[in-house]
């Protein structure tokens, strides 16, 4: 591109937010940032904030798009928190997002999009423009309708068409501002539109024109660099959300056990994209099943695990609930089953498309009868490949359904990935039982597994299901001590899962004054308000769990060793009631934010320091 | 191995003892599936049956097979799961009128539109056994049970009806007093490729006894009842001196010569549709047997074609081009 | 009060913001709906509507009346419950294809059959609307939707035919393109007194846009499209020239002048299920208006009846007969 | 009757289990002896013991019918523990019964069922009355089957329907061995068979010949008498089992409230008597659904709450799961809502005919996002009735679900229940809002309820639903403030429940060194053995809870009083569990049994005793 001279402003880590109409490509002009952020080398991560789930009338308030991205040039851990930069395309954008920046912060408004009409659509009684609203920020405007107009002057398309490039004139100047190569995405733009060359043209043009147009007109009063990384672990890295890395873990996790994935599901926000994701990768016998509710997904699944396949099944809370009844089946036939749940902002419909992670009590308690189930919750995109592999070989090993916990912000949240090696990977194949000799549905081995023989096996003909079985001959039995001693074994077997989880790793100072207890996506924010205040020489430290149920074994050892404990949670303290419950000895501390809104690390921060401040 | 040897009926019992009440329908169904499947010469190792809650849910059970006994309900969806992940399997439901069209109704007119390769009994005597005896969604307007003391208030389903209105591809209705005649529609339905629905009256002696009793008496059955024959003229009668003709969009009762001949085979579900009307008129006889037989793609074919397709066209996916894909960057 | 005065269409909006998309035919059926309820004079606050869960389920938000925005699957059963403890509202169900016959499917099954005085709307857009896009039970088998991306392999229901098969008492279909029909179907579904069942042709802009462009666009529909109306000769076409002639258990093409009259208020459900079957025929037009249309008891009716009855034998119950029993013993 | 010579033996507590096939009319022979009992004024509580969901062929063991009854001349809490009494008519009702019996106690055994097919058809090997087993007991032998037939020689009734008669035989016999009068059964006989001389009068001579059979031949080697209790409280009694009173505290608390009780159902073991009983109930405007499948009922009970009737819905464990996502419905509309959950043996189908009370945590714990429902648990048959009008009361004081947990042991258990002066019911009528002024679906009382106004009322429509809902308009809102302070709302005015109920009452002596908590079904046993220890003297002392969430003030001050905690339960812990969480500076002991099987008072006092010295 053009040589360039305006001054170059160093930083290492800046947050933006795109925010526009639904209809503005908004999510299009973050991906694409995010794709050349991630190829400059910056860590990053990104969360996209759509509007509730119907299309509302354009240019209200409810139809407002967002897209955050958090970059920098050292390892971080959340979409951010104030943006540094709010891209605004109308007012609506803009009334909605403003109050989140950062003081002093850059606001860059498409004033071609703020006429009275506009201003009205979203209910705005006087210009934020120009009635205050943005003092203290540093605002620029431009008429970005207008300047892709002229762009495109010559263009074939009509004006609407025309108009609908302003994302890429817009695209461009971000790149400017932020010294970013457009040829990645010029690239995206050959591939994408090669065989319409109108629209290629087109958009191509409006991205080289923003681009100037941010060198040129000396908008901004600096360019930004962001140096990358660089101390990044070598490796393949690409770009995952929770909902992608989850599909690939369950049928990563499947072909390691050496069985064929099924899914058996039903649409749900956040959730549908498992399936939708798994739904392409039938060359990889992929089976995915959208039933007619979730109780025929899991029960469907149930069905293909009795086959001898790994049956799977995807849902959010309400879903859940639905499958709860099944779950019990599950956990007596002693099926591998592996059950995701995606936890969105509940009581009931609740916040469909906001995040909460209140469905853990509902996880390990809410089922009828004693039935344990192994719980699993991942704590980050990138993470959640991992945890899905690792939800497979437990429902394996040790014949059991398994749930698997993600939310909303996981879901959709995007970070890179260090792609593992394919022969890294855990393998625990499963060996189906061929030889009538000694065989009844319920001999067990070391790990208390029952044995697993499929349909289509000569002479191992054998009937399972919901009613007791004798621990034996696996028929059905009334007797009262059987049943004791199979409820017992059903618990022996899961609380033997901790034989093969590892305790998880305490991060800070020894015997830390506070000690904070992170699970699920509270991840990022806790690691890093933990890690600021760590820098600040604050004696506070960190746990991250993963296993939920059952506990990891050397948790007291670490409990014990703090002064304080903190758990934040976005619910009411649900893993703080279930730690207390199983180590009393120690007082855990809830921090709830039940918002639909995940934690920033800003406000953790603050909390932290609050209590390090009363104690000292 | 297995296969080699000519089983027998009695190859397809369980050791279990049966729990049914003594004089129970159930007794002729089990004798008559154990009967055609040594008939068919199907292997035990390539059958599962499949159940939900009920006396005729303990099916299973008792079947030298492999066996699922679910939860209520559920029976036809976690078959729609065994047939689709392995469609060599030959799948059966046993299934209740309280299982199979209340709590699992749903599942049912899904696995039905869906031609699922499902053998479906289900297992009509117009009363919930197993909870010892509430009105069912088959049970009669007006019908006194333990939870309706003055008559039930509920129209019943007619279960064939409800199956053609799903879209079933075969649809077929017996007696537990006619184990020939259930053999015969058993026999059609495992051979038939697609969800094959079989309505199948069965007996409560215990609560609901003789609740078909003018279609199973044998005084009175011949003249009350009409057994279809595909391609056959539609006659019936002790002397097989009545008969059946097309009116419009009805049925009338004719001299047996001047019946009209059934064909479960046309593609319309319309005149099976307008069969099951006879029901509703004491003047007309019931008919059974085998009222809709229609060869469609089945839901587990379909899946498999296409997992066939894609992959012939895109190459069997290997887990690292799963992960490895053309958004990659590498970092040395 | 309210009930005296003459209510307009517009008196049946309430004030929250319509959160559709622009051109959804969502639009068009709560302008008929409210219209409709304007026309029967019914007063607001004894209009109940009930809905599940999806874009069409929004619904009742909109409406100045009572309003419950339920779960997925499950308006059928809350409104069941309205309807039977208060049997003087007007209940309305307004559901989808998705949360009406796919998780909804059993109690949509099952309130038709018990013939609840429910008014049910069944916004049928082929396809999951508010989860943005993923294949529903009526839609059409090879649909590449999101979930089915190389098309889907599920066979759909014909929902009238389900319909049917339930037993429904009325059984309606009608299209969001022709508001002046709709408002007739709506008006007869309204006047109906037990489970009015109508299917209403939505077309999703966003996510399945023009699914029945052929039978909606103005320039074919008349060719591929027949008007029911009751009593009246079977006749379609542009210049009305063609008639549809009942032939065995089917119809026919024939000129306008040898139509068939049809008669949705026989009551064999056997002809409006025939009628249906022209959905699977390209060659024939499909058909629109009232299906079905026959009084029975209500669900609703039976109940009150029969405490009715019940209470004038014993006589109405005080709490102190239930208690004090006859095996009562008294210790001083 | 005739005049008596024989030995009377008084003794004060006496425990008789008649078993049987069937067939054999056991279940009634009990109710007989049952209600003569409770009009001698003896206290008394009786279980059945169903054979599993289907009838077995007959004679063998699977199907053996079994009715105990447990009276005493003072207050008893059970259904009493080994039998001093077994009678036996048939081998397999010996085979699997005698067990259980007290060393030194009655058989009575009819042998008239010995012949070799009913020892084959009960699968014994050798016969029972000759191979030794019954050493150690007071076996008395009688062929009963001929004895029936003779004192009905002549009777028109053929062989079969004669032999019909042989459990009024038995019944004589322990009407004379029990010193009891039999004219209360020849009411009855009178007023069931009054139409049909024959079989009235066959039974009738059954009866006294049974009778005078045990005046006549001595069999016995003396007469019991046990004397009636003399304390007893003053007042109108009748026998009830749990599901009866369940039935009667539901249509009971709708009066109390002003409304009309509408029950949505779906029937399943143990839960199904509710629906039948209230079924019957339509003179009293009781409107039963039995509807197609849990959810419906569910489903319709909300529907018919949102018109202004009391909904409420019966179920059981697998039933209960189903329910989960709309009760989390109920919770957000905060609709009044009563949910019987009456459980049973788990996970899923489970031991559907035995008892278990592993479905606690499920209740509080079990529904996706932050969804608190109160849950209520009754103790004995006659406390289910209070529990149910409990129940009710907090539903409509509070505008939300409840749920009330009862159990197989209750359901089917009967005891005699003193009667409440309808006037002395607690009132707690509804009123609907009527007045549009200030109206909106969230305007609060006091106690945090939500104003109720039905639909039918003019100028109040309003619309409600499972989306979040803004606090001050109604209208569906995404507003993060607004979602975290529903959620404190609906929580704060659950825990405000707290204000309405009492401390549990504590019974033992100061500073106990055992305090004995116990909740639902194990109330009576733990009370007798812990009654027994007092006696004792030992210092151990015990608390029954009654309202399990939220938890009663109070707790913490009893707790604290004690130097040991125990909790029986017939799960894994689930109380324990949940009032560690609650009150972590408390160690709470479990003691669990899962066998199907309730604890029985010997088997507790052992163990309380063996904690005791332990301490000592
Ligand atoms: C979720 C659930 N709800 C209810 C039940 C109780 N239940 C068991 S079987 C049954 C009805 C059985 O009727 P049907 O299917 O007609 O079988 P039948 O016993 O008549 O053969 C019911 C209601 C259950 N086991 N699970
Ligand atoms: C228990 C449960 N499962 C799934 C969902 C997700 N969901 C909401 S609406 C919907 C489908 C809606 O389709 P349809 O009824 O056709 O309505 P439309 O949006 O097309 O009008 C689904 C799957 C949910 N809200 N609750
Ligand atoms: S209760 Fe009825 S259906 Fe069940 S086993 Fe007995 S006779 Fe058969
Ligand atoms: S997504 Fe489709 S159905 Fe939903 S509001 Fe938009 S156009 Fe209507
Ligand atoms: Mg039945
Ligand atoms: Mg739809």
């Amino acid at each position: 591109m053009s040589s360039d001279t305006s001054e170059i402003i160093r930083q290492d880590d800046v947050t933006i937010r795109f925010a526009g109409d639904s209809g503005d490509g908004m999510q299009l002009t973050g991906t694409q940032f995010t794709d050349t952020t991630a190829l400059v080398g910056n860590d990053l991560a990104t969360f996209p904030d759509f509007p509730a789930e119907i299309r509302a009338p354009a240019g209200t308030r409810a139809g407002v798009s967002g897209f955050q991205i958090h970059f920098s040039s050292a390892d971080i851990y959340t979409p951010g928190d104030a943006p540094d930069v709010l891209v605004a395309m109308n007012p609506a954008a803009l009334i909605i997002n403003y109050k989140d920046l950062k003081p002093g912060g850059i606001v860059l408004v498409n004033t071609g999009s703020f006429t009275e009409k506009d201003l009205e659509r979203a209910d705005c009684k006087t210009n934020p423009l120009t009635d205050g609203s943005l003092s203290g920020f540093r605002v620029i405007q431009e008429d970005i309708n207008q300047r892709t107009i002229e762009a495109l002057a010559g263009s074939p398309l009509g004006k609407k068409d025309v108009l609908r490039c302003k994302n890429f004139f817009t695209l461009g100047m971000m790149y400017w501002l932020f010294s970013r190569p457009i040829e990645p995405t010029l690239e995206w733009l050959e591939e994408k539109f090669g065989k319409k060359p109108d629209l290629f043209d087109a958009n191509t043009r409006a991205l080289k024109a923003g681009y100037n147009h941010g060198e040129l007109l000396r908008l901004f009063q600096g360019r930004y660099e962001v140096p990358k990384v660089d101390n990044v672990e070598p490796g393949t890295y690409r770009n995952i959300n929770g909902n992608q890395a989850v599909a690939l873990g369950l049928v990563a996790g499947a072909e390691l056990a050496g069985l064929k994935a099924f899914l058996g599901s039903y649409p749900i926000t956040p959730a549908t994209d498992i399936l939708q994701y798994m739904s392409v990768m039938k060359n990889h016998g992929v089976i995915t099943c959208q039933m007619e509710d979730e109780i025929a997904g899991i029960c469907t699944a149930i069905g293909a695990s009795f086959a001898g396949h790994l049956g799977m099944t995807n849902t959010s809370g309400p879903g859940l609930a639905l499958k709860t009844e099944a779950m019990g089946l599950a956990v007596i036939t002693e099926l591998p089953l592996v059950i995701v749940n995606v936890q969105r902002g509940g009581p009931s419909t609740g916040l469909p498309t906001k995040v909460e992670q209140a469905d853990l009590l509902q996880c390990i308690f809410g089922r009828n009868g004693e039935a344990p189930i192994p719980v699993i919750s991942c704590s980050s995109p990138a993470d959640a490949f991992e945890c899905a592999v690792e939800a497979c070989r437990i429902a394996v090993e040790y014949m059991t359904p398994v749930i698997l916990l993600s939310d909303n912000y996981i879901a959709n949240g995007a970070e890179p990935w260090k792609l593992p090696a394919i022969e890294d990977l855990p393998r625990f194949e499963v060996k189906f039982v061929t030889d009538p000799e000694g065989y009844t549905p319920y001999t067990r081995d070391a790990k208390l597994a029952r044995a697993w023989a499929k349909p289509g096996t000569p002479d191992l003909m054998h009937r399972i299901g919901g009613l007791e079985k004798d621990a034996r001959t696996g028929n059905v039995s009334y007797d009262p001590d059987n049943h004791q001693i199979m409820c017992e074994t059903r618990l022996a077997k899961v609380m033997g899962i901790r034989d093969s989880i590892p305790t998880p790793t305490y991060y800070g100072p020894d015997a830390p004054d506070l000690l904070v207890v992170s699970w699920g996506s509270t991840y990022g924010a806790t690691r890093s308000a933990v890690e600021a205040l760590q820098k600040e020489g604050r004696r506070i430290g960190r746990l991250h769990m993963r296993h939920m149920y059952p506990l990891p074994y050397g948790l007291p050892e670490i409990f014990a060793s703090a002064r304080r404990i903190v758990l934040p949670e976005m619910n009411f303290g649900q893993l703080a009631r279930l730690l207390t419950s199983e180590y009393p000895q120690f007082k855990f501390e809830q921090h709830y934010k039940v918002k639909g809104k995940p934690f920033f690390a800003p406000e953790l921060k603050a909390h932290f320091r609050t209590i390090l401040e009363e104690m000292a | 191995m297995s296969e080699l040897q000519q089983l027998k009926a009695k190859d397809f019992k369980s050791n279990q003892e049966i729990r049914w009440c003594p004089g129970c329908g159930d007794y002729s169904i089990i004798a008559g599936v154990q009967a055609v499947l040594a008939d068919i010469g199907v292997a035990r190792e390539n059958v599962v049956m499949v159940s939900g809650i009920g006396c005729s849910s303990r099916f299973p059970y008792y079947m030298e097979t492999y066996g699922f006994h679910g939860i209520h309900g559920r029976a036809n969806a976690i078959a729609t799961g065994v047939k689709v992940a392995n469609p060599d399997l030959q799948v059966w439901v046993i299934t209740g009128d309280g299982d199979g069209l209340s709590i699992g109704g749903n599942h049912m007119i899904h696995s039905l539109r869906r031609n699922v390769d499902l053998k479906i009994i289900l297992f009509n005597n117009e009363i919930y056994g197993l909870t010892k005896g509430q009105y069912s969604p088959t049970s009669p307007q007006g019908l006194k049970t333990k939870t309706s003391p003055y008559g039930s208030v509920d129209a019943p389903f007619n279960p064939l009806q409800l199956a053609l209105g799903s879209g079933s591809t075969f649809v077929a209705r017996t007696l537990d007093t006619q184990p020939k005649h259930m053999k015969e529609v058993l026999a059609a339905a495992a051979a038939h490729k697609g969800s094959a629905f079989v309505e199948v009256w069965q007996n409560c002696v215990i609560f609901n006894d003789g609740c078909f009793k003018d279609w199973t008496d044998k005084t009175t059955r011949d003249e009350q009842t009409i057994m279809l024959q595909p391609g056959q003229p539609m006659v019936y009668g002790k002397d097989q001196d009545k008969g059946l003709k097309i009116d419009g969009f009805a049925l009338k009762i004719v001299p047996a010569a001047e019946a009209s001949a059934w064909d479960p085979t046309v593609d319309s579900a319309g005149p099976a549709f307008v069969m099951t009307q006879l029901d509703n008129d004491p003047a007309m006889p019931r008919p059974f047997g085998v009222f809709r037989s229609v060869r469609k793609p089945t839901l587990d074919e379909l899946v498999h074609e296409q997992i066939g397709t894609v992959t012939t066209k895109r190459g069997p996916g290997a887990l690292k081009d799963l992960l490895y894909t053309s958004d990659c960057w590498t970092v040395d």
